[in-house]
């Protein structure tokens, strides 16, 4: 089963080794109540110890497939299935440090039924997550 | 005099979503749906089916063991035009309709006898994009193959008196099709408006600057009497029954008394809507339908 | 999954139909860390809306299983595991009215690992729970 | 120098009671802990085989699939010798060594190399139940022949300095068995005692009229030096690691540098045993082992 919050504590952790760490994975489920096509999501914003890394930036990794928000926007016939996580590669030379962090997920999805002036609906999830090594 | 109602009690796995995945899979829920004494399951397809919309064969046998062991009928499977998929323009009916045949056909092999497609908006009141009558129509030969009823939702804050609920009766009496119908969401009759919490979730609708929805006027139960005939299938919509078995925002009572009077025997659908605390679902789906037990049958006494 | 509460939600009816209630059923899961000898269960103690219903009349069942509490008692083989939720059996004649009720289970058992002045450990849990029918 | 410590971080499912079988399955469990780094697994056998003590071969099958996957490495086996199972009468030597014999086989068919019998007490400051060296001895020659070290356990408030750790250092003594050692629970050293919440759960022992436990005083981690010799696993219990990353509860930079000096090689189990919230044990044990690795590198560095 998934955890409970949308920012997971599995998943959470360095890329890359040693001196070469590269950033920082996070995984997250769907806040939505559905599966959704990959182009119905408008982006998501990963903030850690108050730095952002914008939407452009990240990697989305899904049941195995990658895909920059460009691939996510431009497919016919991706998924994120509700209860697949996605994991999302934060580019962050150095990566994280080993503790305790705050981590910050805001995700973004243009609902087709409600209004456009409303849109997007963007979820907002917070949570102290450790980097154990 | 008998104590189930002439209704068929039927749940929306919609209902857990506090906790499907999370602390309940499809079995739990089907289980727990099947211990409550309901007899219907409504699904999402895009949300409740693995793999969708490719359906491996073991899944599909699964299911279909799964119904048949808690003696449970799959009833409803809801879908959705995506209108919004492209950033550059809207859905073609062409795209419309390929999608809503794809969940004609699953609903079909998982034994479903309705399909509620949920149809994008062009204007902030909420109505329909026009492709729907194309695509509706273009599917209703398909559905009425695969003896499945097709059923917008009327959902607040649409009300029964509008050209949405006008427009969607203006087909079937053009068609004289028998595989359409509404489908009436009991939010629709909402009394106040229940400010869900989700924990660890914040939601915001756009930029947060302009409010969510004005608060529309409250429709009268009645409304729905001049509706029944089309009427083929509702969902129970409901947000908290409170410990003395009271549910303050939607009006039980007025409801079931339009309903036992028009005769319907078919399925009312509980959405549970409340807050999204798991285990909150299986606790209140069980309160509403003591309470709808409890109100039913002094109501069609009442008749009788 | 088992509901996280002790007494789970599923699970809780009457028994018998119509005029022929003959008491209801509760379903718990076990509150320890691990699954036991039934001849370590000391005893269970139902609550229902103030009426106290004693161990010695209480009916268990567990993975198919029908136990008095002599049985649980006698047995050297039987086991209470620890994901398998138990279903205690109440005699109360007409059974529950439908509608919600206030329901507490006391749960004891002997710890042989702890002196034994401090027998039983008993594990006390308190829910609203519905009956639908 | 490696940042890697001399010792081996494995984590016991015991701390996930807050979570197994309501949140998480035993896979679940398994993949949190190869998720988090560690790369040992400690089961309770009654608590998470499922059929105990009748294990299927497809579980058999299916946890020695799930160890190599995820790259863990079984090892330690809890176990119990109930010696309360009858009202009238305590447990004979041969029941327990049958229990022993019952337990060390299952552990030695899940790969496991440690088998820890929690023992029953005769007295209330905690004197094992004397049934415990004839079933232990009796079952030395079995424990060597499937390369499994019997342990048991000393648990707070037990302290280093007691009659138990005499007596079984004495075994050893007395018939230089390779096969038995001691299992050093870190809530020994435990500086002030951490109150346990469980949601919707009291919990009582006996009448409540008597105090659960006197508190004895603070067991000094150079106690620790005196048997590291004959210390084969440790159960790294901790209770709370605050946003700090700070344990107020045990001092793990004290324990380490005793373990460091010693060269212990084995395993640090981690037993979470702090509030018993859902999802709260894979947030503690990952803060555990952030501490732990912080830590280690430094009290190795030191002696280097
Ligand atoms: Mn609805
Ligand atoms: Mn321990």
């Amino acid at each position: 089963m998934l955890e409970q919050a949308m920012i997971q504590a599995k998943g959470f952790r360095n890329a890359g080794s040693g001196e070469e760490r590269t950033g920082f994975e996070v995984r997250i489920r769907s806040p939505y109540y559905r599966g959704t096509w990959t182009n119905l999501i408008d982006g998501v914003r990963v903030e850690v110890d108050g730095e952002t890394f914008p939407s452009e930036s990240i990697v989305w990794s899904i049941e195995g497939t990658d895909y920059t928000a460009g691939d996510l926007r431009d497919s016919e016939t991706a998924r994120w299935p509700l209860t697949a996580p996605a994991t999302l590669r934060v580019p962050k030379p150095g990566g994280l440090s080993v503790g305790i962090h705050d981590v910050t997920v805001a995700l973004s999805f243009r609902m087709s039924y409600i209004p456009v002036e409303l849109q997007p609906q963007t979820w907002t999830a917070s949570r102290k997550a450790t980097i154990v090594r | 005099m008998s104590t189930e109602p002439a209704f068929k009690l039927g749940v929306s796995l919609y209902s857990y979503t506090g906790d499907f995945g999370v602390v309940m899979d499809l079995e739990d829920c089907a289980e727990d749906i099947a211990d409550l004494g309901a007899t219907g399951i409504e699904i999402l397809g895009e949300g409740h089916i693995l793999g969708y919309p490719e359906l491996s064969t073991a899944w599909i046998d699964g299911w279909h063991a799964l119904v048949e062991r808690l003696g449970l009928t799959p009833t409803l499977y809801g879908s959705w035009l995506d209108t919004r998929r492209h950033l550059d323009r809207s859905m073609t009916v062409e795209e419309g309709t390929a999608q809503l045949t794809l969940d004609i056909e699953l609903a079909s092999r998982l034994g479903f006898s309705f399909v509620r497609p949920k149809i994008g908006v062009v204007t902030g009141d909420l109505v329909p994009d026009p492709i729907w009558s194309e695509v509706v129509e273009r599917n209703l030969d398909l559905a009425h193959d695969r003896n499945i009823v097709i059923c917008p939702e009327i959902h607040w804050p649409t009300s029964i008196r509008s050209q949405a609920v006008d427009d969607y009766l203006a087909l079937i009496e053009r068609t004289g099709t028998t595989s359409f119908g509404l489908l009436i969401d009991t939010g629709v009759f909402q009394l106040s408006h229940h400010r869900r919490t989700e924990p660890g979730l914040r939601s915001q609708l756009g930029t947060g600057d302009i409010p969510a929805f004005p608060t529309p006027p409250v429709v009268p139960v009645n409304d729905l009497r001049d509706v029944m005939d089309q009427v083929v299938y509702f969902q129970a919509k409901f947000h908290e029954i409170d410990d003395q078995l009271v549910d303050r925002y939607i009006p039980w009572a007025e409801i079931l008394d339009v309903v036992a009077e028009s005769g319907y025997t078919g399925w009312l659908s509980s959405e549970y809507e409340g807050d999204r605390i798991p285990y909150r679902a299986s606790d209140q789906l069980r309160r509403q339908h003591a309470l709808i037990r409890t109100l039913a049958p002094s109501r069609v006494g009442a008749l009788a």
